[in-house]
């Protein structure tokens, strides 16, 4: 009787984001996380905007604010197509819209956030009564249920870029207030999903029970630095309507 | 003479619609100076026991309180508008399919939206001018479907002086037949089977201040 | 101007299981959460079975196991239907099937996650390949994807009981090991959810990043008492096969 | 003179597929035992790294250790078999939903399932004999769609004497298309396009011991 000899499992811990990203290429559908700029892989993105790469899919929720986060990617004109919820506040993204140096293809965030599940989780498609009548519904399935519903399709990717406050070495993630987002949802869809975190911290460090994303999703992982994590719009008690 | 409400009264008719324990999701612009609103009643009355409600916000938070302070402010901690906020005891924070499952699943009490046109059947439109500049719809098209009372808050009148109430709209929609009450400036209005039932006029409005087809008006107030 | 008089929210917090529980009534659709005995709310089965109702359609993956939980109230004749998706070491069920004092509707258990929460989160139907060329695809839709599918329908409740093992009096919940199964999600799908929980701690001491189940999808909280928290099988180290 | 293996033997093939980080699901009853059969080899060779894989459990567990000790064994610590576990360093709980999610998105390596026919287009049946005593599918049918190898593990032959091995399934399917590989006691087999491919043989067992039709074989080992 053979037995395989025991072995530990390569590690996912990368040392730095140029490390982690080393192999991506021209042309991938990339998923990335945050909200505004909550939450948002600073540090993959900043290692992106020095690649030569190109010609990207971009899926997220916006495509970079005020020339920042992704935005450093659409002056770069690494981005060919963006599929996204929310384009406003985007200079860039706007301006090479009107050039058609990019296309866009907006998608209502609900129905995008339970499409990237619907990819991770395997469901091949579901129906949502969001969009119906409007111009989300055109050329798509309308069936009746208690109200008209859209038949939408899974939203997948080959590569996924989520930032968190902390996640160990085999992947297991914990994020911090509203920064949670989309990032766990598009860890599921992406057949690679590279993870920053500020801390990375050992082995089941992370309560099992309060794992936001269980690391079987997390391919990659690294610690990253220098984080800004800006606030995009300060308000403070005391300003009247 | 007529005396339209400020943006103030407009959106205290709709924090009167909230019954303690509600949950209310607050959209982007106009709605979601509420949160100002009811930080402004709690300075000015603040022996006076705060409304009890959980304010969801769409990117993943319930129990949005009001603005944190300069030192509290967070990165991570913010409204579908993108601003900073605080959040009350008993809040928590979860992914974005769960956040607008708790919307599309019909679990908000109230979701309040900004408009620019909603017609007599209840349909919505308020993400796009054609020929204008694209934002994107966000979560507009989701909150609207599963909120158990959409209320919509704007002005009575575009700037050319037509009403933003109107048999049916002209611009693209947000949503079909979805909006269950419009407060404007005016008075406040529940929309239904080809009609605007009237619930309120603000001081002094007549129906012919309106500027909407008589015959789409009824008067309950 | 006229002002709402600020008021505080109706409490939810119930002194006893037989208060939470008061007004159900026969013939309504209950779900009950628990794998095996793991997590089932204990109290709430206890009133139920003092309790004049029957009729009841029970959705659980499990109708009790070995005379313990659910079987209580098979006991009692108090179920008439049963959609579950394991009858397994059940005596009490498996006579009652035979003797046709009880219909079982038996669901592939992935299938029956997902329809729940699809009942709790509004998506009115979903594609899986969950049971195709098995008597749980006779009668439904199958369409092609990558590989055929199953149209499956949401699958919501009148009332949800739940056991967890911290609860705020919002019903923010924290459930412990592998307690929290199905649990979640038919706290979503019921109109009504009733949990039970070991503490009952004060409003917002759960960590808000950490609630694995908001309180807007509880209506009902109690601290319930007497736990016996049994071990189903017991296997301990040193056994070999 | 044929060997065939034992049911340990059978699992050690088995966990010999296994590669280091990988995920496995193991099915109730035959495929647990896998767990004591990794406890077993520990504690023969405590010297030796353990072999660093993530069980999951579809109750909501990734990374199921060994049994636990009389005082560590928890109510709330079970696989889907009902039993005590243990967890490794780096587990984590969730709920069900996500849980098959995780099996049905292609997240897991290897799920392990029991087997009472399997025929040569890789369909399984499993779960019910018509006219015995039903106990329901559980995860089974979700389990055969997803995982990225779908082991069946199973003896050889029925009491009677029959192939489990067969042309087409005879009993009610669990799925089909959907086995990757069948381990019995007599060989490792990969069904699929009307064939079973032979990938190893126990000991001093040849094609005619199978008792399986010549023309659906091939042989590779």
């Amino acid at each position: 009787m053979q037995h395989a000899t025991p072995r530990r499992a390569p590690s996912k811990v990368y040392s730095s984001a140029t490390a982690a990203l080393a192999d991506l290429t021209s042309g991938i559908r990339l998923m990335s996380g945050g909200f505004g700029l909550c939450g948002i892989p600073e540090n993959s993105i900043d290692a992106l905007a020095t690649m030569p790469i190109d010609n990207l899919t971009v899926i997220s929720n916006n495509v970079g604010n005020s020339g920042r986060g992704l935005a450093k990617l659409l002056q770069r004109r690494q981005i060919r197509h963006a599929i996204c919820t929310y384009v406003g506040g985007n200079p860039d993204l706007e301006q090479q819209i009107l050039q058609g140096e990019i296309t866009v293809e907006l998608v209502p965030q609900g129905t995008f956030s339970e499409r990237i599940r619907a990819a991770g989780l395997g469901i091949r498609a579901f129906y949502t009564p969001t969009g119906v009548g409007t111009v989300v519904a055109e050329g798509k399935e309308v069936r009746m249920f208690d109200k008209p519903c859209v038949l939408e399709l899974p939203l997948e990717a080959d590569v996924a870029i989520i930032k968190a406050q902390r996640g160990d070495t085999y992947g297991n993630v914990w994020f911090q207030e509203a920064a949670r987002n989309f990032s766990p949802l598009m860890a599921m869809a992406a057949r690679t999903t590279i993870v920053e975190v500020e801390e990375l911290v050992p082995l089941g460090a992370i309560p099992a029970e309060d794992v936001h994303l269980p690391g079987i999703f997390v391919q990659r992982i690294y610690q990253g630095s220098h984080y800004r994590n800006e606030i995009e719009i300060l308000k403070v008690q005391g300003i009247t309507p | 003479m007529m005396t339209p409400w400020n943006k103030e009264e407009m959106l205290s008719h709709i924090i009167d619609m909230f019954h303690p324990g509600c949950s209310v999701n607050l959209g982007i612009g106009l709605p979601t100076a509420i949160l100002d609103v009811l930080d402004q009643r709690q300075r000015l009355l603040p022996d006076e026991e705060p409304l009890d409600i959980f304010i969801q916000s769409e990117n993943g938070v319930l129990g949005v309180a009001g603005r944190p302070t300069p030192d509290t402010a967070s990165a991570t901690l913010i409204n579908a508008g993108k601003e900073t906020i605080s959040i009350r005891a008993g809040a928590s924070f979860f992914d974005s399919a769960l956040s607008f499952g708790m919307i599309r699943g019909g679990h908000i009490d109230f979701c309040i939206l900004g408009g620019m046109e909603v017609d007599a059947d209840g349909s919505l439109a308020n993400w796009i001018v054609p020929g204008q500049k694209i934002t994107g719809m966000g979560g507009a098209m989701d909150l609207v479907h599963g909120a158990r009372h959409v209320v919509v808050v704007m002005t009575h009148f575009t700037k050319s002086g037509d009403a933003k109430l109107k048999a049916r709209c002209t611009l693209p929609l947000t949503g079909m037949h979805c909006v269950h009450t419009v407060v404007t400036d005016m008075g406040i209005f529940v929309p239904g089977d080809g009609r605007f039932r009237i619930k309120q006029l603000a001081p002094g409005v007549t129906l012919a201040d309106l500027n909407i087809p008589i015959d789409l008006l009824v008067r309950e107030d």
